[in-house]
C-alpha cells in the first residue's frame, strides 16, 4: 500500500459512510424509529435532538379515527414487552392537519405506516397521503385483520397480500415498503408475494401475538386478551425472519425485532437488511439511535469499512 | 380547562442521579432520595419520574415514581417506593452512592388546592399528596388511610406542616380512625371546596361517588403500566369522557367527572 | 356451614388433590419434564429426586440413530436460549435397550416423544413401543420436516398433520399427544386437525424458530444456523396458543414454554392446559418441579379449591 | 479407557456457596474463593462447576468455571474468572458474603499426569491445569502462555510448588519466552511421557499436531456452551472420532487423538 493509499484508506476509517438507500428512501443512517413506540414524533422530539436517527415511520394511519383498545394496553415480559394499543390513531385527515406539519419540519425521512381493515381502506389512505408534500414513503402494515375473509391477518396469505399490494401501488407512487407479520409458517412466500405486487422494500418483523393472565383476577392481562410481543426477547425469531426474506426477495429489507445494541444491528444487516428500526429499545433508552450509530460506525472503522455495503446478508454467503 | 397544562418548551429532563440515602421505611417500602437538580427545580406536586433500571438489568422498562418531596435549593428528590415486583426491588437495593438514571418531572400535576382542601390519600397515594400539602400554606387537610397501621408508613414526624390537619384511618382499626378513606371522607367532607386523592382503584371510585354527590370538586391520580412515560406509545390510556387519555401525559391527574374508573 | 362440612373442607385445603387425567394418562400433579432438556431422565436423575415430578417426555426417538446438529449447538438469548440439538438420538432399539429399563425403575409416567422423516417412520416407531412394558404415552413430535414434501414441518400443514396423526393412530392403543409447532399462522386448526385424527391430547409448544448471528466471525452463531428458542422469552406466545387451542379442541392439553414459575403454570392452567411441561426452565434450576408443585398446592389451599379442575380455562370463560 | 471414568453413584453436588474472597486480578478478571465443602472433597483437577446466577437474574444459564483450587480440608474452592459477558460480570461483582450456586463437581476430570508431564496453560487455561500441577509430587512442567504479560494473571508466588518447572511465554515477548505455547512446547516435548493441555482453540490445535507427530499422549480440556451442564441436553458437543460427544459430561478432557477441534 503506497502512503496515497494509505492516507485515502484513513480518510475513509474516520468517516465511514452509513447512508443507505432503502427501496428509494435515502437514509443518512441506517437507524429507523419503528411504527409506533415513537407516536408521531412530537414526544421524543421533546425528549432528544433527532441528529443521530435517520428518519421516523410514524404511527399506523387509518381513514377514519380508530379509538384503539381498552386499558391495560401493555405490560412487560421476560426482556420484552406486550401492547395492545389496538392502532389508535386519530385518522387520515387529522394526522395530515395536526400531525404532519409538525414532522416537516424535523430533518429526517418521514414514513408513514399505513393501516387499514379492507384493501379500498388501505388504497384511499395511500392515494390520499401521496398527495402531501413532506412524506419520503409508505409502510403498509398488513398485520391488520382482513375484516372480509373472516378476520385473519392480510399477512398471513400470500393471495390477500398480493392484492393488498398491488392496490396500494396503482394509488402512489412513493417509495413503498410492505411490512410483514411474523406469525406465518413460510415468510419468504409472503415476503416474495409483496415483492411481486410492487413492493419496493420488506419491513420485519412486526410484534409476535401472546398474551399474559393475571392469576388474581383469572383474566387476560391486557384488556384485548391478546397483545403482540416485542423487545430483546423476540430478536431471535426477527433475525431468522429477516434471513429468510432476504433469501426470498431481491428488494431490500428493513430489519427491526428486539433491536437495543449496534451488534443487534449489526446482526440483522449482516442476515440481509440494508436498514434496521427500533421501537422497544427506545424505551429502555430513549438515546438508543445515538448508541446505534455510534456503534455502527465504530465497527466500520475498525473493520476498515468504507459503508455497510460489504457487509449486507454477509453471513448468508 | 384549569388542569391539563400546555407544553410548549420542553418541560422535563434526563439525568443520571446519585442515590444519597436509601432507608427502609418498614418490611416492604423504602424511601430513596436523589441528587436531581433539574427535576427538583421543575417539579411540581403530583408530578413523576420515570427510572430507569441499573445496565445490569437492560431489558426492563423503566418504572414511574411519583415524586414525594422537592428540595429545589440543594438539589434533591425523594420517592417512596413499596415493593412490589423485580423493579421496585432492584431500586429497594440501590446503595447510596450508586446512579440512577430518572426522566422528569412528568405527567400534568395537581392544580394548586383551594384553602380548606381535602387530600385523600390511600397507601403509597401519600407520596404526590404530602408533597402537595407542603405546597401551600393556608389550611388543608390530608386524610391518610390503609388497610392496617403498618402500611402508613410515613411517620407523624414527616407531616409536621405548618396549617396541615391530619387524620389517619386504618380498615383494621389499629391506627387513627377505624374504617375506610371514603367514611373518613364523608365524615368531613362538608366544607371543602375541593378534593384531591390518590390511591388505590377502589378508594378513588368510592371518593369519586362521595365528591359527585356532594357537588365538590375532585381531582383523582391514577396509575397505569407505562412504557415510554412521555406521552408517546399510548400505552397508558384510561377512559374518559373525552375518550381515552393518557395517564402519563394527559394525567396522571385527571378530574373525577372526566374519567371513567370502572369502564 | 356445619361443623362437619367446615372440617372436610379444612381437610381438603390441607392436601388439595394436585392430580389430573392427560388424555388417558394419570399424572400425580401436573408438571412433566418436556421432551429434549432432560435426556433420558438419566442424569437428571442423579441431580434430584423425582418425588415432586409426575413424569417425563424423554427425548425425541427416531427409527435409527440421528448423530444431530455439529456445534455449537446451544446459545443464550435474552431470558431464553436457542438449542439445535438436531433431535441427536441413539434410535429407537439402543432407547429400547438402554434406556426404557432405567425409566422403568422410576416412580414416574414415562411418555415418549417420538420423531420421524415419514409418515412411515413415524407410525414404525409408535408400533415398535406400544409392544413394550413401561410407557404411559407417546408423544408425536410433528416439528420435524417432511422431507416429501419439501422439508417444511408435518405440523405447519393440516393435511399433513391429519395424515401422520392418523397413521400413529392406527398403530397404537397407549395414549397419544400431539406436539404442535408454534411456527404457524393459525394454531386452532393444526390441533383440530390432530383432534380429529384421534389424538387424546395436545402438547405445546415446541420451539419458535430463531437465530443468532456472531458478528466476530460474521456467520450464524450456531452450527445449524437456525435453531429453536425456548424459555421466558416465548411464554407469551405459548400462553396465547394454549389458550387458542383449547378453544379448537376438547381434547386436553399439555402446555409449555418458557415456564419457571408456580404462577407461570398457573396461567397455562388457566388458559385451558390440563398439565404443564418445563424444558428449559430445569436449566436455571433442577430443583423446579418442586417449586412448581409446592407453589399450585399453596395457591389451591389460598383459594380454598380441592383441585385444578375448577381452574382449567378458567381465564376463557 | 482410561479417560472417561464411570460414574456408578452420584459424584456431584448443589450447594448455595458463600463468597469467602473476591478479588481483582488485574483488569478484566478476578478470583473467587467459595466455601464448598462437599465440590471440594470431590472435585478432581480438570473438573469444573456450573455457577448459577444470582436471584435477580432467574432468566440466566449457570456458567461453567474451571475449579482452580481445591482446600477439602477447610471446605474452600477457588475460581478464576475472565470477564467476557453479562454472566462474567455479575460473578465478579458478587461481595464477600453473598452467596452463589453451584454445581458440580462436573465432568471427567484430568488423568494422573506421568512423572516428568508437561502441562500446557493458555490465558484462563491455567485454572485447571495449576490444580493439576498440584495433584502430584513428583516433577512436571507447566508451560504458561498468553499473547501479552497483562493476561498471565497468576502471580509467581502462586506456583510455589515442589518439584514444579514453570516456563513462561507471551506471543510479544513482555514476559518470559517471546513466542506462543507451541514454540516453547516443541522445544522442550522431547522427553515427555505426556502431555496435559487448556487454552484457546487454535493452541490447542497446535498443541495436538505436535504431540500427534511426535507420538506423544495429549489430553485436551475443551470448552463449549453449556445449559444442564450434566449431561442430558447434548447441547454441549464436540465432534470425536466416536461421533459427538459431550464437553460436560464425556468431557471436558479429551484424548488428542480422539477429539476432532477444526472439523
Ligand atoms: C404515575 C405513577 C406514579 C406512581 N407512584 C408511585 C409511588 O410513588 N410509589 C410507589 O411505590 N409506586 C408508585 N407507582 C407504582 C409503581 O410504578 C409500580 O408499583 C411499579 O412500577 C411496579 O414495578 P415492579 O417491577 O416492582 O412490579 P411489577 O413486577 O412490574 O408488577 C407488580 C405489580 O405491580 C403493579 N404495577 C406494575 N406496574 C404498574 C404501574 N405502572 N402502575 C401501577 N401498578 C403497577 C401490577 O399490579 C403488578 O402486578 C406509580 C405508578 C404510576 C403510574
Ligand atoms: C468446562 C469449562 C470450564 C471453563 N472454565 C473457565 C475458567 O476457569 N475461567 C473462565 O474465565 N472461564 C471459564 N470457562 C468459560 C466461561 O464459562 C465463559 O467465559 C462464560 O460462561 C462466559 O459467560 P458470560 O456471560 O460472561 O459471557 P457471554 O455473554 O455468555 O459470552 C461472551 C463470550 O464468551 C464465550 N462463551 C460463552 N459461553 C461460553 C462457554 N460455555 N465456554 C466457552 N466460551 C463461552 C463466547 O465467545 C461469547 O461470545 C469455562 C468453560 C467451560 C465450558
Ligand atoms: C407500543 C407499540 C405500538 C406499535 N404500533 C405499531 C403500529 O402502529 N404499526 C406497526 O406497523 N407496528 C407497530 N408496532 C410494532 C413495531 O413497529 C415493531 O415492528 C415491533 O415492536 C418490533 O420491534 P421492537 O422489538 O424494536 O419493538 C408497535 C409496537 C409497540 C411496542
Ligand atoms: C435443548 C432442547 C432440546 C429439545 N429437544 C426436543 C425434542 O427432542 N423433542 C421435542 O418435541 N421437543 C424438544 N424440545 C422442545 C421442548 O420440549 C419444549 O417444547 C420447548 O423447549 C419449550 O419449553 P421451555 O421453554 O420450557 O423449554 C427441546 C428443547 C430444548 C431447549
Ligand atoms: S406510557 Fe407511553 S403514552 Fe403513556
Ligand atoms: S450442557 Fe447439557 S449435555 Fe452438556
Amino acid at each position: 500500500m503506497d502512503e496515497k493509499t494509505a492516507n485515502q484508506r484513513q480518510e475513509k476509517i474516520i468517516a465511514p459512510d452509513l447512508s443507505v438507500d432503502l427501496g428509494g428512501i435515502i437514509l443518512k443512517n441506517p437507524v429507523l424509529a419503528a411504527s409506533g413506540p415513537f407516536g408521531y414524533g412530537r414526544e421524543y422530539g421533546e425528549l432528544t435532538n433527532f441528529k443521530d436517527l435517520a428518519g421516523i415511520i410514524v404511527k399506523g394511519v387509518s381513514l377514519e379515527p380508530w379509538s384503539g383498545n381498552p386499558p391495560p394496553r401493555i405490560t412487560e415480559t421476560p426482556a420484552g414487552m406486550l401492547n395492545a394499543v389496538g392502532l389508535q390513531n386519530p385518522g387520515l385527515e387529522s394526522f395530515i392537519k395536526d400531525d404532519l406539519p409538525y414532522l416537516r419540519t424535523l430533518d429526517l425521512r418521514i414514513i408513514v405506516n399505513v393501516v387499514g381493515c379492507s384493501i379500498d381502506e388501505y388504497a384511499k389512505v395511500a392515494c390520499r397521503l401521496s398527495g402531501e408534500a413532506g412524506i419520503d414513503g409508505l409502510e403498509l402494515n398488513i398485520s391488520c385483520p382482513n375484516i372480509k375473509a373472516g378476520g385473519m391477518a392480510f399477512g398471513t396469505d400470500p393471495a390477500a397480500t398480493h392484492l393488498v399490494v398491488e392496490a396500494v401501488r396503482r394509488e402512489t407512487k412513493l417509495p413503498l415498503l410492505v411490512k410483514l407479520t411474523p406469525n406465518v409458517a413460510d415468510i419468504g412466500i409472503i415476503a416474495r408475494a409483496a415483492e411481486e405486487a410492487g413492493a419496493d422494500g420488506i419491513s420485519l418483523i412486526n410484534t409476535l401475538s401472546g398474551m399474559l393472565i393475571d392469576t388474581v383476577k383469572k383474566r387476560p392481562l391486557l384488556g384485548n386478551a391478546f397483545g403482540g410481543l416485542s423487545g430483546p426477547a423476540i430478536m431471535p425469531v426477527a433475525l431468522r425472519m429477516v434471513w429468510q426474506a432476504a433469501e426470498a426477495v431481491r428488494i431490500p429489507i428493513l430489519g427491526m425485532g428486539g433491536i437495543t445494541t449496534a451488534d443487534d444491528a449489526l446482526q440483522f444487516i449482516m442476515a440481509g437488511a440494508r436498514a434496521v428500526a427500533v421501537g422497544t429499545g427506545f424505551f429502555y433508552n430513549p438515546e438508543l439511535a445515538k448508541v446505534l450509530k455510534t456503534g455502527l460506525e465504530q465497527y466500520l472503522k475498525k473493520e476498515g469499512l468504507a459503508g455497510l455495503k460489504q457487509l449486507e446478508g454477509i453471513a448468508r454467503f | 380547562m384549569l388542569l391539563l397544562k400546555e407544553q410548549p418548551g420542553v418541560k422535563y429532563r434526563q439525568e443520571s442521579c446519585p442515590v444519597l440515602e436509601n432507608r427502609s421505611m418498614g418490611p416492604g417500602f423504602c424511601r430513596i432520595t436523589l441528587a436531581a437538580p433539574a427535576i427538583a427545580s421543575l417539579v411540581e406536586p403530583g408530578q413523576f419520574v420515570q427510572i430507569f433500571m441499573p445496565q445490569e438489568h437492560p431489558h426492563m422498562l423503566p418504572r414511574p415514581f411519583s415524586v414525594h418531596k422537592a428540595d429545589p435549593e440543594n438539589g434533591i428528590i425523594t420517592i417512596l417506593v413499596e415493593i412490589k415486583g423485580q423493579g421496585s426491588r432492584l431500586l429497594a437495593s440501590r446503595e447510596p452512592g450508586s446512579f440512577l438514571k430518572l426522566l422528569g418531572p412528568l405527567g400534568n400535576g395537581f392544580p394548586p388546592p383551594p384553602p380548606g382542601s381535602i387530600l385523600v390519600a390511600g397507601g403509597m397515594g401519600v407520596a404526590p399528596l404530602a408533597f402537595l400539602a407542603e405546597s401551600v400554606k393556608y389550611s388543608r387537610t390530608l386524610l391518610y388511610c390503609a388497610r392496617t397501621a403498618d402500611l402508613l408508613i410515613c411517620p407523624e414526624a414527616d407531616f409536621n406542616i405548618p396549617g396541615l390537619q391530619i387524620m389517619r384511618a386504618t380498615d383494621d382499626g389499629t391506627a387513627g380512625f377505624r374504617g375506610t378513606a371514603a367514611d373518613l371522607l364523608s365524615g368531613c367532607i362538608a366544607e371543602a371546596p375541593a378534593v384531591f386523592a390518590c390511591g388505590p382503584r377502589p378508594m378513588l371510585v368510592a371518593v369519586k361517588e362521595i365528591c359527585l354527590k356532594r357537588r365538590v370538586r375532585a381531582w383523582l391520580s391514577l396509575e397505569e403500566r407505562m412504557a415510554c412515560g412521555v406521552g408517546a406509545c399510548v400505552g397508558c390510556v384510561v377512559p374518559t369522557i373525552k375518550g381515552y387519555k393518557r395517564v402519563c401525559r394527559d394525567g396522571p391527574v385527571f378530574p373525577a367527572e372526566e374519567v371513567i374508573l370502572d369502564g
